[in-house]
């Protein structure tokens, strides 16, 4: 009596629990490590790039800019790649980037349906939930439900939704529209109110506080 | 290939209920994980659209229920396997002896130029656009019509855009294939359009979010003007 | 809906491996499961229609790893609470109880005329023929398309047919319609015909099995000449 | 426009060991039981049937006699339902139900893609390999492949092959050829030849023994 037996290319049984997978990686490293690929300093430089220096407030920033310096904003909109660095952001997963601009009429949102195809150099790595089954599922079929009913997002049909599915090697994210109520704030003040999600599309910048 | 990895229009997959304020990584194990696809990619011992075709070939009850670095881990395990950079016995011999002993060491030392490889990778990544001879056959507005066929290696053609008519709305430069790359074929780059999908062109009138399209990225083999 | 049960074509599910003398039930609980579905059909709490539709819903990972019986309980259980047939909390209660106690009995006695009821439905059947008003709008040889729309609820559109042409090879008569009784909104009873695809139709020529074909059966609504 | 929700109607995790299962079906058969659904007694007959009462051996005969008694046939091949009743065979899951005639030049394979429908009365329930995923995925877009590498049935590219995909509440079973060198023998005789795999079209009668 066993269950579906799938098959994997894998010798023996798909790992699960915490402890077999964590086994199972390091002596992945181990090996990597002997044949010289891999050495535990690069595992640190690496994660410390991401976990402490890219991030969505690199994003955030160059949102900022564009909001304040329409000569930017022009250049991050027709070259998203050459203006970001212009910033010093860029690599991996960012190699070819595109902004597309929130307008009164027209809302963009990103989502990849075959991976998880995400800028990680302006962004950061993709939360969970854009990696997820469900979102990359409903966010193509439902994206007026999924904002609303998920992100608290209520898009008037007026508004048009564009989906952009990350299905090529461009990395899209989203220029989200200027609040109400910040013309006194300066490009710091302005990027603290930009937010992950907004850059993705399934959100708003923050309001300033009054 | 037709796999659940591509998920665009599936229905049945629950609540998003996205959370704000995650963790980068979770745990040691998924930066290890994370580490080892730019240390492999640098290497050349495969690309990325294999890493994607990889993910693909995760056992589909598995890849719908583990977590996003588990399916790092399946792609890069089966491709240094398939690859014969990872010898799958001494993997298992190795992955036994730290299940018994989670706290062994790791082996010490290393190339210091390893860690600054991979780091430079990160930071400055490989664009895979391409110069290629020609020019591109399609140009912003023309109608196209997405290849309905199913063929079993990777591609980026999705199920839900087969078959489907849409609009070109950028007109890029050339990249390279993953059709070909994904399946081992070389690169053969080719020009790259987004093409604009209505809503209801692609799930049917009756159940399409009004007023909303989806824009998405095909190369030239994909389409053709309609 | 656009479900992970409509598996035609979808690939990456592994070898069929093939068995001989396999029993009908493995267990007992799977044979509690099996008489469930006449039982309750017998009763008219649900169709056969909402049985399908709940197993659709069961969750992606759920549907593709467990077995037949397993997902004939999810729906039986789902399509119960549904109705409001059984409470979930009784049953939850219940479960605890006999998880602790394994060897406690079932309930003794119940009406002789139930296990008559039910073999009966088994031994008789209850056909979805259903006599209807007018005659089928199209003959065989016509050449048809099937919608391409995907409905959210309960339909027997396989995705792998949808927008797809073939000819009609056999006329039957009206059944009950399961996009209608699978979303509970009545029999609403329409012709069936069996549509011949061909293989190269269905998967492009590239990967298409030479010389063969695809029969689906349709009901007149998902259909168009074309 | 509404999103599907998943049932959260069960409550807690779905269960999956041995152990939960048994829990789980005991509660439930006990509530139906109590509200006067289900008895004991049912689930004893309703199994007995499927275990030793209604399996391929009743289509096995129904071929037999096809292939002995040509009016017999001609009545199978127009009114599967009719002629199976003549010799006692119908009932849940065959109410009506459709035979198709293998030939020299066509090949039919059933299969049901959407669940696992399958004509119960003849055939008996049926096995497990015919409603796990791989063979309804891959019968429909492979046949030739999955009869060659996974019943070992190779059939040449000039004979056509059919697959009926069980979509309706039609169910499709196969008459197949009657294998050569047979004349001499009996219905009875003849019946034990007609393996389930024969029927479902996955595989050929066995041959008599020499």
């Amino acid at each position: 009596m066993t269950s579906i037996q799938i098959p994997s290319r894998i010798a023996g049984p798909y790992p699960r629990s915490e402890e077999d997978i964590a086994a199972r990686v390091k002596a992945l490293e181990a090996l990597m490590i002997e044949k010289g690929i891999l050495t535990t300093e690069a595992v640190d430089r690496v994660s410390a790039i991401y976990e402490n220096e890219v991030g969505p407030q690199i994003g955030a920033r160059i949102v900022a800019k564009a909001w304040t310096d329409p000569e930017f904003k022009q250049r991050l909109l027709a070259d998203a790649t050459a203006a970001c660095r212009e910033l010093g952001a860029g690599g991996l997963q960012g190699e070819d980037m595109l902004v597309v601009e929130n307008t009164d009429t027209v809302r963009h949102v990103v989502v990849c349906t075959l991976c998880s195809c995400y800028p990680w150099p302006v962004l950061g790595l993709p939360p969970n939930w854009y990696k997820y089954p469900a979102y990359r599922s409903r966010m193509v079929r439902e994206p007026r439900v999924v904002l609303r009913e998920e992100f608290g997002l209520d898009v008037p049909d007026s508004v048009e939704i564009r989906v952009w599915d990350s299905s090529s090697e461009l990395r899209y994210w989203v220029l989200p529209q200027r609040p109400a109520g910040t013309d006194a704030l300066g490009e710091e003040e302005l990027a603290r109110l930009v937010t992950r999600n907004s850059m993705i599309g399934v959100g708003d910048p923050d309001r300033p506080a009054s | 290939m037709n796999g659940v990895h591509d998920l665009g229009g599936t229905d049945g997959l629950g609540p998003i209920d996205p959370k704000d304020d995650e963790p980068a990584f979770r745990s040691d194990w998924e930066k290890a994980v994370f580490t080892m696809l730019p240390a492999t990619l640098a290497r050349g011992f495969y690309n990325l659209d294999q890493i994607r075709f990889g993910l693909e070939q995760m056992p589909p009850g598995d890849y719908l229920t583990s977590r996003y670095f588990e399916h790092w881990l399946y792609t890069i395990e089966s491709n240094c396997i398939r690859t014969g950079v990872i010898d799958p016995d001494e993997l298992d011999q190795r992955t036994r002896h730290y299940r018994l002993n989670p706290d062994a060491a790791l082996p010490e030392g290393g190339d210091a130029a390893v860690a600054t490889l991979v780091e430079t990778v990160c930071r400055m990544g490989a664009s895979a656009r391409r110069e290629i001879e020609g020019a591109p056959r399609f140009s912003v507005g023309t109608r196209v019509r997405v290849a309905a066929d199913h063929p079993y290696g990777h591609t980026r053609r999705a199920r839900y855009i087969r078959g489907k008519t849409g609009v070109i709305d950028l007109v890029h430069d050339a990249f390279v294939y993953p059709d070909a790359a994904g399946n081992g074929l070389g690169e053969d780059p080719a020009f790259v359009y987004t093409v604009r999908f209505d809503a209801a062109e692609l799930w049917g009138p009756e159940t399409a979010a009004p007023n909303s399209s989806v824009c998405f990225d095909v190369w030239e083999p994909y389409i053709q003007a309609v």
